[in-house]
């Protein structure tokens, strides 16, 4: 075990994927520099500028290249920078990465994976702000990850590099520096699978991403008056570990899913449906307010999912 | 300049490929009016001559993307017209299993990764396609179709520029039908037109008429014959019209029918039967090929009808592998 | 009131807001020749190539245009022909068009609509056929309308052109045809109130657009047992009427949601994940499974919703 | 070529806006440094005459559309910079109420229509605006910077396509400073570069020292006295280089320090002032319009620390009316 940086940990992933499949390369915007936030600082020396590949400021044809390139047997890692600018190449992600393989009747792959960072980081405002895992959670075809650690950031990034299908990875900004122990020449993590961060049996919190830090400081806020809440990060948006949620909240018959993109309509309507569906347990949904990201900290503060409110909305459970 | 010269024997395989779509497409579009064939379809009558002379000088191994208009591209690069049509009737033995139908057809055994339903978008695809080439070492080639309509989509820019800088080995090949839908593309299109901005770009273009096959062969010929030996990026811009309307539903009665009449006596199935035959070729020899095609069409037509639909399953199968629906 | 068909009733209501109001035009593919559907026919005529304007094959541009249009005054219609073709103009309608204003702190307003034509139709496979209403409900800024009727596309469009805020206003292909009552020259209707269609104590179901159709031949076999359903057309998806919806399922305390669109991560999971929330109540959804629409028409019914389903799930809650 | 006889009164101004840019710029570098300013900040130091020679042409009235290198194009346009400082300091007496920070800044009391966070998102933008004086019948022009980087975005061909097909009153300005962020443009960028690909589109360019602030003032007032005149879209490519690193974070360690050394010596600052000496200005005169700008941008600092955060209720505003948060 190693101690790492949530970024080092995707770096070092990336490199050993590389290393072990020539057909593994990544594309995007000033990659050859290390990239926008160094996440491939060094990787370029080692792999040269063709396996580590420059490109123009092209989002469009980034995405759609690499779906050319995937369907003849490359393994692309797509770099998008901020997830927003994700938004320049939704035709080549969606109609294109996610259906090729269907439409064609399966005479072709599309393993690529697109790296979206997501989420508010340093006063960026609205178009640099967002967090939109729930429109690929709906798309038919994609995967969509959302790591919260360094070891997972490394383990999953690993598994979703040799996933088959195209995969919609989405580190956080904020997480960047977070420190942790990862296992260096380890293992891919399963896609899939969410991991119960914290035990207890008096409500079910599902979360993934930035949030955790914050839902994890909410569980210890409870836990100090008396209330054991189970914290799950959910780790893989799509396929989402339906058996692990499902389980827990069988047990609380409490859920409250708490993220930091905006909440009217969200993913976590779809877990708290499915558990409403399912199990006809209690459930509550905290998420950001329907507002655009603002810059001033005191204003980007309104769309922050924060302590008090995951406590006061697990209360409201109890 | 037409190749006046080009080899009979050369020529006339264009004659039989050119008929063979045509048999193609009016069978396409006798389904699609009787309503056998639901979803929409867009024929290239009229453009046969772009998809035979540029597929000519493509291997087998060559990759080839295209785009709504696909019939005759993909039978020129030589795919199966029974399964082609059975794609088009929504039939499991179809190319994609019925999955995709006219405006999604591909072929993978023969390099044919697809057409697309939206306008420009295969310019990128191709352009990684070949990108993954050269990153390979591979010797293929990319042929990457397009209309006269896409050029004003930013993918044109993007994905001409990627094939530059990276000097990847790709044709692209622009077909002006003079639509886009109803709309006289021109009128829409600032500027000299698409080989200027090819040019502008970086790529080396060459315009040709589009319904001299021969003219078509030659360009392609030589443009292919750079790419293979590293030239990078080339670009034609092939002159046509579309006899028919957009879909096989479209009237086309936004155009004059002077105008369809005076096109159609370019057709360029005639022009190249006028040029056959002055080489000494027998006009019965001639109708002798058309017939054959339509045979050959006809039968595909039968053998695809008489395929089964697909089963339910098949609708949830190819999604993806992890958390496949079910 | 005149008897019309839903493509008449939208042509009728663009063409008497343009007589009113000389700020409102249209653009998009082939306007000038009717447009795809026939929904812009003889407005040409009428108004003028400036004011039903032909465009390029450039979805990225009409709508960053329209926002330019709308910010320096003009009421831009924006035709994207298929929904599907929306997702080459992104970047436009989410990063810019929403959150100018916002962005902007008010000093710009957006007053644009953009009609995306919706759903399944005449075999049209993966890349003419989605629904992704979810996806703009999900964006501060936005509001969502999908009219079901004449009536309502009429009424809707009216009050869509006339919002100052920017609307997504989805069609579907399928209604095209559909025939009703409109009354001409009429009012504008309010956004953001649903309709009830059909009353019943035994169980609340909502839904909107094409499936709707289904939806009341469901009702109506439910009837036929004995169970009286009570149907909602939701007809705006944000500001959604939770008033409505939520005064019914409290009545009922059954609630199904049922849309065309995939079902997980659609609406559908926002409306029951509300009413669990807010009132406890059974909840159930219903949507397209997780694949891409097929082109063949018996892999595609797999996408469309029956009435066999909707009657089965109702059947659940009871 | 220079216009070495512009007028001595247009040319100082010049410099006293370049002089303010720079101060403005110099706090908002300071700013980011100490955490004060906490947004990105992407400075424009080395490229002010592009913004003073451009802007020096257009009226109050006409538009203003950036990109996210917005001060300079802001101040020149007349904007107010104690609120520019305010919104980077995120306060509500911002130009955006502290909603936007650097990359949102917009000002539409002089027909500032925004920044963007969004490369050649503006262009689209700008080609509306455009579209909207037309169909009004309106006399103001629009003038659209961006970027070398934002060519090899789609939005690029489709912009200036709109702009030349509508015949809009619009001024493209292509600001080409060599770096779209850490890369050298150029690389990444097929065929002869951006002026030619606007002439592909259709549109007059012009190639000017983005430097030398009388060539791009001259080069301006030519075209934008075109555009008034129903000429038609018009294309700048006005040649700089970037002086700082990509955003205040930068160190901008790719590049040699002898390149930065050498361009340092082209100052858009220091040629103006030359020419200034050379005809006559005395060098104190100067350095008191120098002076006279710290000492505004100064107070503009200190107006703008001392003003309050929004109130939270600020977030929750302008959002939209129909479905306003709550
Ligand atoms: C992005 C996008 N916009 C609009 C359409 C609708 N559409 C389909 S084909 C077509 C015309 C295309 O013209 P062109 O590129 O010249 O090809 P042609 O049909 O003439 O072969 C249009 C507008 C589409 N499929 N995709
Ligand atoms: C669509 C998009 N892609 C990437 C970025 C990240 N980014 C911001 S500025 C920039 C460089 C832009 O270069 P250029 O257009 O030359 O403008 P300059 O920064 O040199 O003024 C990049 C890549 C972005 N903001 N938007
Ligand atoms: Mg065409
Ligand atoms: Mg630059």
């Amino acid at each position: 075990m190693t101690l790492m940086s949530y970024l080092e940990a995707g770096k070092r992933a990336l490199a050993e994927e590389m290393r072990r499949d020539p057909a593994v390369w990544a594309l995007g915007e000033d990659l050859g520099r290390g990239g926008v936030f160094g996440q491939y600082k060094g990787l370029a020396e080692e792999f040269g500028p063709q396996r580590i590949c420059d490109t123009p400021i092209s989002e469009a044809c980034i995405m759609g290249a690499a779906v050319g390139a995937a369907l003849v047997g490359t393994r692309p890692v797509v770099e998008m920078r901020f997830s927003d600018f994700a938004l320049c190449a939704i035709d080549e992600l969606v109609n294109q990465a996610a259906k090729a393989r269907y439409m064609f009747g399966g005479q072709g792959r599309v393993p690529l994976v697109v790296r979206e960072p997501v989420g508010m980081w340093r006063s960026s405002a609205a178009q640099h702000s967002q967090s939109l895992e729930a429109w690929y959670a709906h798309i038919p075809g994609l995967v969509v990850v959302t790591p919260s650690t360094p070891a997972d950031n490394y383990g999953l990034l690993k598994a979703a590099i040799r996933c088959d299908d195209p995969v919609v990875y989405m580190e956080h900004k904020d997480l960047w520096p977070l420190e942790g122990e990862v296992e260096a020449d380890g293992e891919a993590l399963p896609l899939g699978k969410a991991r119960i961060l914290r035990q207890g049996g008096d409500l079910t919190i599902v979360a993934w991403s930035g949030v955790l830090r914050t839902v994890r400081q909410a569980a210890e806020a409870l836990a100090g008056t008396g209330v054991a809440a189970e914290v799950i990060d959910l780790r893989t948006l799509y396929p989402w570990d339906r058996e692990t949620v499902l389980a827990s909240a069988a047990r609380t018959r409490r859920l409250l899913v708490v993220h930091e993109a905006v909440a009217i309509g969200g993913f976590g309507g779809e877990i708290a449906a499915t558990a409403a569906e399912e199990l006809g347990v209690r459930v509550k949904r905290l998420g950001a307010p329907r507002l655009p990201v603002a810059y001033a900290p005191p204003l980007e503060a309104q769309c922050r999912v924060s302590e008090a409110q995951i406590v006061a909305a697990a209360r409201t459970l109890l | 300049m037409t190749r006046a010269n080009i080899d009979v024997e050369r020529l006339r395989e264009h004659f039989r490929t050119m008929a063979r779509i045509r048999a193609f497409e009016e069978a396409a579009e006798a389904g699609q009016k009787s309503g056998e064939i639901r979803g929409a379809v867009h024929l290239s009558v009229g453009q046969e001559a772009v998809a035979s002379g540029i597929c000519a000088n493509l291997r087998r191994s060559d990759y080839l993307v295209s785009t709504h208009r696909v019939h005759g591209h993909t039978i020129a690069k030589g795919a199966d017209v029974t399964a082609m049509m059975a794609e088009l009737l929504g039939k499991a033995g179809g190319t994609c299993q019925g999955k995709g139908g006219s405006m999604h057809i591909a072929d993978f055994s023969i390099g044919m990764l697809g057409a697309n339903g939206v306008v420009g978008a295969g310019i990128p695809i191709a352009a990684g396609a070949a990108h993954a080439v050269k990153l390979r070492g591979g010797s293929e080639i990319v042929a990457c179709f397009f209309g006269d309509g896409a050029v004003n989509r930013g993918p044109f820019l993007e994905g001409l520029n990627w094939a530059r800088i990276y000097d990847l080995p790709i044709l692209f090949i622009c077909e002006d039908n003079g639509f886009a839908a109803t709309t006289r593309t021109r009128s829409l299109t600032g500027g000299p037109g698409p080989a200027a901005r090819a040019e502008a770009l970086g790529i080396p273009a060459r315009i040709v008429d589009g319904n001299a096959v021969e003219e078509v062969d030659a360009a392609a010929a030589e443009r292919v014959t750079r790419i293979r030996e590293g030239g990078g990026p080339q670009f034609i811009l092939a002159q046509t019209y579309r006899l028919k309307g957009h879909t096989a539903h479209d009237p086309a009665t936004y155009r004059p029918a002077a105008e369809v009449e005076e096109k159609q006596r370019r057709d360029p199935i005639e022009l190249c039967r006028e040029t056959l035959l002055l080489r000494g070729v027998p006009a019965a020899a001639l109708a002798a090929d058309e017939a054959a095609a339509r045979v050959e069409i006809a039968a595909a037509v039968a053998a695809a009808r008489a395929q089964p639909w697909g089963d339910e399953s098949l609708a949830w199968r190819d999604v993806q592998d992890m958390g496949a629906p079910a």
